[in-house]
């Protein structure tokens, strides 16, 4: 009758596979092809070059505000990589690695980010969604795409990519108890970047871990090393399992780190210490990956001297013709596009009469 | 065909579309087992199972989250919210998302939804349960919103609104969910979204209104006809979302002479831009200040003066017969 | 480097004192006076004839919908009783037992269900905050009480209940977090009865106790038997002090029943087995009390079939209040009172021109 | 007397409001250490600690629910919303009870906050920091809503919405926060909330517009003298809510001719309830039917086509002429 403790269905576990030095625990290292581990260094190489790009250009003026993933490479390439491409990829607004790793354009990406709409073309077959900027919001449609996926007896699952800042979002909550309620083939992929603009994680909420959230919903949930490629994909390719023998959906915290500004309309030196950036450069995740795939000889520094720069060449290429589509797309009419499947009459009014008006102006 | 109220003629509706249509998804709080606090949805349960129609946890900011991602993948869910008094707690997400999947991904996607929700006074309920705040939704681009008057074109507008490839918000007016009954095919049935009727033809005076303020519009009119020997033309809007304003345009310049009904707040309500539309189509016509009789810019009382809120045939008729006197 | 176990701040327990005999936990049973412990007994048993009355009442069409508390009358009464009147109670719709206990008058309950808002008027010096109907959105606002509280370094603290279902919405989640990292001496007491409307506890959340959703945000959380006035009183004494003594919140769930429709407009037939309801007729919370009180000798059948007959004659004399106030309270235009401090000139006109049709009508 | 640009000016009225009464709160994502994302409260943090500067977690609900807590125990909330794009998020909580608890509790309590958020095109901004969807918010009785236009009246209008008794939205034209600078005076400055003014006067032309786009339509005005001769009068709203139309009906009544200008979309925007009220006030003076030149009935594009979105001194222009030659 008195106080007794309740048992719990779930507790939180921390993984972590390959070491700041590159060595790995060889029991827990997942299975990847050589080729794809490569590609997969390549693609967080690249994404970091066109961070760096991005950076440059918005400095100059050439392109708008955007949010670097600088840093975040391997929870966000790793967890892509242990997927399918026909799984569904639900990114928030910083996920420029794990785009690239879908296929996504740089060119598309670089027009984006100068403000065309345009640039968040996705192909008709393509299971991506584009950038959801309001935080958190975009959680809930990962839930009821792999809902349907399940309905559909399909195979797809999806994941969804979000911050620390976004587990304090209602959204967030929702979600993950409708996922649970409804066994939704879902992977709640938060990255935990140590910061929501200029609020450190441990004032964005007073638990220990982002990962215990999920136990309120009695979803399985861990901690992974997110600067760790292969402890990232071996957590995602375990809830993908998971997802797929309808086992229901999985919360993976990475711990990484926002190497860079929040958005190039921020400035970090407000709130945040150099030294504790300096800390966490130490922890790169490309760095880390580098190391062990030259200790494998898989890499070295002259290969990746010149992956380096055949990246560069490809962004140079994908940035040139981004200028060129720029040159073209000078039509302001497309602003009316795709509001909906066939405009009502007083839009097409609206159109017709903003087009009659540039050609009295012009 | 049968006679029909409207909660049965829109649980034809859905039945049919699901029947139709395995992609069709309904979900909402007490949809299931309950079939729905007004029992539209009832019987769907064990027809169509605990997959196609949910049961969902209160939470309207997933339901509609969880939706658009339903309609993400190619389904066709129809949402319900419990009352339109709760809708705004997922108001976000069909602002910052419904309205907006398709224009973001350039056509890629598109968000073939329906938010249903009953709406507005008149039934003695709890705060919260008489709202009438269609302007909210109205004024998003990339959503549509229509209010259906009976129980006809209730169903026609709701197999319409599932049918439509982007998100329609289906406003239910709850005070007449089972006020009269009206003959309704039993063969599918639809209505344009964005389209107008004519309620009641007449060429001294236009009136305009929807939903559940239409009956007593009409009533006014009735009373017109007989005691003012005053023809009324009255224009039930159905759409406000787009807006058909040819109808009512046409029918001012004609009599000269408007009153807008409806029981949304007045200022900032839908009034105004149909007042708009009127001035930008008919002003040249117009022989009088059009009026609008409206719900007040007062909180929508507690049930024991929630009438003395709502627009009734006294107010109707004054307004009425001020503008035919103006 | 492995995976390893991360330790949590918190576990969940579950606290229950009194049988289902009236036999107590004598080690676990809080001290409570005599007087209050009888004054306990004597609200609970109002609130329960009184929602009878209520029921009635609705069923000639007298008053309007209405939630009954029946079943979960030790859950607000005992934690009321365990609070000062200083503190702020931020109630839900259910509160009838809560409300009676901080002096709410009978007569302004039914008047308030009667559709007049005059019934849900609040003396100034009360830190009672009025009926909230969006499920959760109540929460938040005790945590800004509490923290103004203690801002103004006053002693007061606030509680606040809501049901099981109200656990799902994002104003529980972001309300309890806000309270976390901002340790705001606050109350989160859960009445958790088994049921929101038609959707039972089992589907509202997989979680095994909805107290284990306070570990998400390192908030001490317990469950307790809430049929159990001791346990109730107990917990929310020892949240009181926690409260009280700076270290923020509690989070509280209180396993009770919902023994009535969910509301009038609500038929529990279709969804809810009557076996369930007979199983906690025998866990009713003031029978538990009656035969504790008997055992005590503090209470006898004779006592109480008087105080019932006192408590039906006070519920006439209410409702008889009531009825007269309703034939006063004929003036429409109250409804343009209150919404601002003073009202715009287009509000006023709204009012006169109303004032001005009415009497041309009259 | 210092010659600040809004953003400044805006600070001042905080500065000074917290400097003088110890129950002004300041809270918001990012308001503390960073001093908000604009730099509105940039020093307050240090200043007045952080119990009065609260740094929140992202969660607009919690935000706007936790302001009115504070402010049902007397303190005077000022709530960033980070840009209004993401109030929805907090919406339920304006509507529900922000706007409503006064009156629920006849009178008992009170709601003394405001919710501040920079709204509004031409930053070049992302998605969703570009809305202008004040009538959201305009048509919710129990609200009030003010949107400045100078640093003068920004500072004046943000000192009484935080001693106004009301809840009060505060819609600051992100655009023009820097966009020029005013004398605004050291001492203590208020605006009755609900009062329009005269920006420009003139006698052959009536203007109505407010916020960022006062500007542009100040600018044509300008244009219209030189280049057409024609006198406009150009009334600055200040107050969405309550809508002060005395000013601008009296205006119209003088000059028979009206345009409207705003940047929210235009269905349902706020030129629908202006030109409700210029024709209860005003009808038999109008000469021409009114015009509006507004944002149009598509989400606010992405930043390289935003230009063409906004209403342009061409476009205003464009109305003004059609209007005087109707
Ligand atoms: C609903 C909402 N509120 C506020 C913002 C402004 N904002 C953009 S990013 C951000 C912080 C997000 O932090 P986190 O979730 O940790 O993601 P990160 O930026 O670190 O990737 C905020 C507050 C927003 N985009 N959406
Ligand atoms: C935001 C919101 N959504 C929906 C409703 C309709 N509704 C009223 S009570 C209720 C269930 C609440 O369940 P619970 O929180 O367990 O409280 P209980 O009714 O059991 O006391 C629902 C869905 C509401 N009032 N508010
Ligand atoms: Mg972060
Ligand atoms: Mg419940």
């Amino acid at each position: 009758m008195p106080r007794k403790k309740v048992r719990l269905e779930h507790s939180v576990e921390y993984l972590s596979i390959l070491d700041k030095n590159g060595k790995v625990d060889e029991k827990l290292i997942p299975k990847i092809d050589k080729d794809v581990l490569l590609q997969i260094h390549r693609t967080m190489l690249l994404s970091r070059h066109l961070d760096d790009r991005m950076l440059l250009l918005q400095r100059q003026g050439r392109i708008g505000t955007f949010a670097p993933a600088k840093g975040q490479e391997a929870s966000q390439v790793g967890a892509m990589a242990a997927l399918e491409m026909g799984d569904w990829f639900v990114p928030a607004f910083r996920e420029t690695a794990a785009m690239l790793w879908r296929g996504i354009e740089p060119a598309n990406l670089l027009l984006y980010n100068a403000g065309y709409n345009e640039g968040a073309e996705i192909p008709e077959d393509s299971h991506d969604l584009p950038i959801a900027i309001p935080v958190a919001s975009q959680i809930p449609h990962a839930v009821g795409l792999a809902y349907a996926a399940g309905y559909r007896e399909s195979d797809e699952i999806a994941i969804t990519f979000f911050g620390d800042g976004a587990t304090s979002e209602g959204d967030f909550h929702e979600a993950l108890n409708f996922a649970s309620v409804l066994k939704a083939p879902v992977i709640f992929l938060c990255q935990n970047n140590q910061w929501a603009i200029s609020m450190p994680r441990g004032r964005q909420s007073e638990s220990r871990t982002l990962a215990q959230k999920g136990l309120g919903y009695a979803i399985p949930s861990l901690q992974v090393d997110g600067n760790d490629v292969f402890a990232v994909y071996a957590a995602v390719q375990e809830a993908a399992e998971r997802a797929r023998a309808g086992d229901g959906p999985t919360m993976i915290e990475c711990i990484t780190y926002r190497m860079s500004v929040h958005t190039t309309a921020d400035d970090p030196s407000k709130y945040r210490d150099e030294d504790e950036v300096k800390k966490w450069q130490e922890l790169d995740p490309i760095l880390r990956l580098q190391k062990y795939l030259k200790a494998k000889k898989q890499l070295s520094d002259k290969k990746i001297e010149a992956l380096e720069k055949e990246l560069e060449q490809q962004i140079d290429t994908a940035w040139e013709d981004t200028h060129k589509r720029i040159q073209e797309l000078t039509d302001p009419l497309v602003m009316f596009d795709d509001v909906y499947a066939e405009p009502p009459a007083s839009l097409q009014a609206q159109r017709q009469a903003y087009e009659q008006h540039l050609k009295c102006e012009g | 065909m049968a006679e029909l109220n409207m909660a049965d003629a829109i649980k034809l509706a859905l039945t049919q579309e699901m029947e139709n249509d395995d992609g069709v998804i309904v979900l909402g709080e007490d949809v299931g087992v309950d079939g729905g606090v007004f029992r539209i949805t009832e019987g769907l349960l064990d027809r169509y199972g605990e997959r196609r129609v949910i049961d969902s946890p209160v939470a309207e900011t997933a339901l509609v989250g969880f939706s658009i991602g339903l309609a993400l993948y190619g389904l066709k869910p129809v949402c319900e919210m419990q009352f339109s008094g709760f809708s705004y707690q997922g108001f976000h997400q069909m602002e910052s998302h419904a309205a907006r999947l398709r224009w973001r991904s350039r056509g890629r996607y598109s968000i073939p939804m329906v938010l249903r929700m009953p709406y507005g006074a008149g039934v003695h309920a709890l705060e919260h349960h008489s709202e009438s705040k269609e302007v909210l939704y109205a004024h998003i681009p990339g959503l549509k919103m229509v209010i259906p008057s009976t129980p006809r074109n209730a169903r026609a507008l709701m197999v319409s609104a599932i049918r439509d490839p982007d998100p329609v918000v289906v406003f239910e007016p709850k005070a007449i969910y089972r006020a009269f009954r009206e003959e309704v095919p039993d063969d599918e049935e639809t209505l344009p979204l964005g389209q107008s009727r004519t309620a009641r033809e007449g060429g001294d005076l236009t009136m305009i209104s929807y939903g559940a303020m239409l009956q007593r519009t009409l009533q006014a009119a009735d009373q017109l006809a007989e005691e003012d020997g005053v023809e009324t033309e009255v224009i039930d809007l159905l759409s406000l979302s787009p807006l058909d304003h040819e109808r009512f345009a046409e029918s001012a310049r004609n009599t000269g002479r408007v009153v807008i009904v409806h029981e949304a707040h007045r200022s900032y309500g839908p009034a105004g831009e149909i007042m708009a539309r009127l001035i930008e189509e008919s002003f040249y016509y117009l022989e009088a200040p059009i009026r609008r009789v409206t719900g007040f810019d007062t909180i929508v009382p507690m049930f024991a003066r929630e009438q003395a809120y709502l627009p009734d045939v006294e107010r109707i008729l004054d307004a009425a017969r001020g503008v035919l006197n103006d």
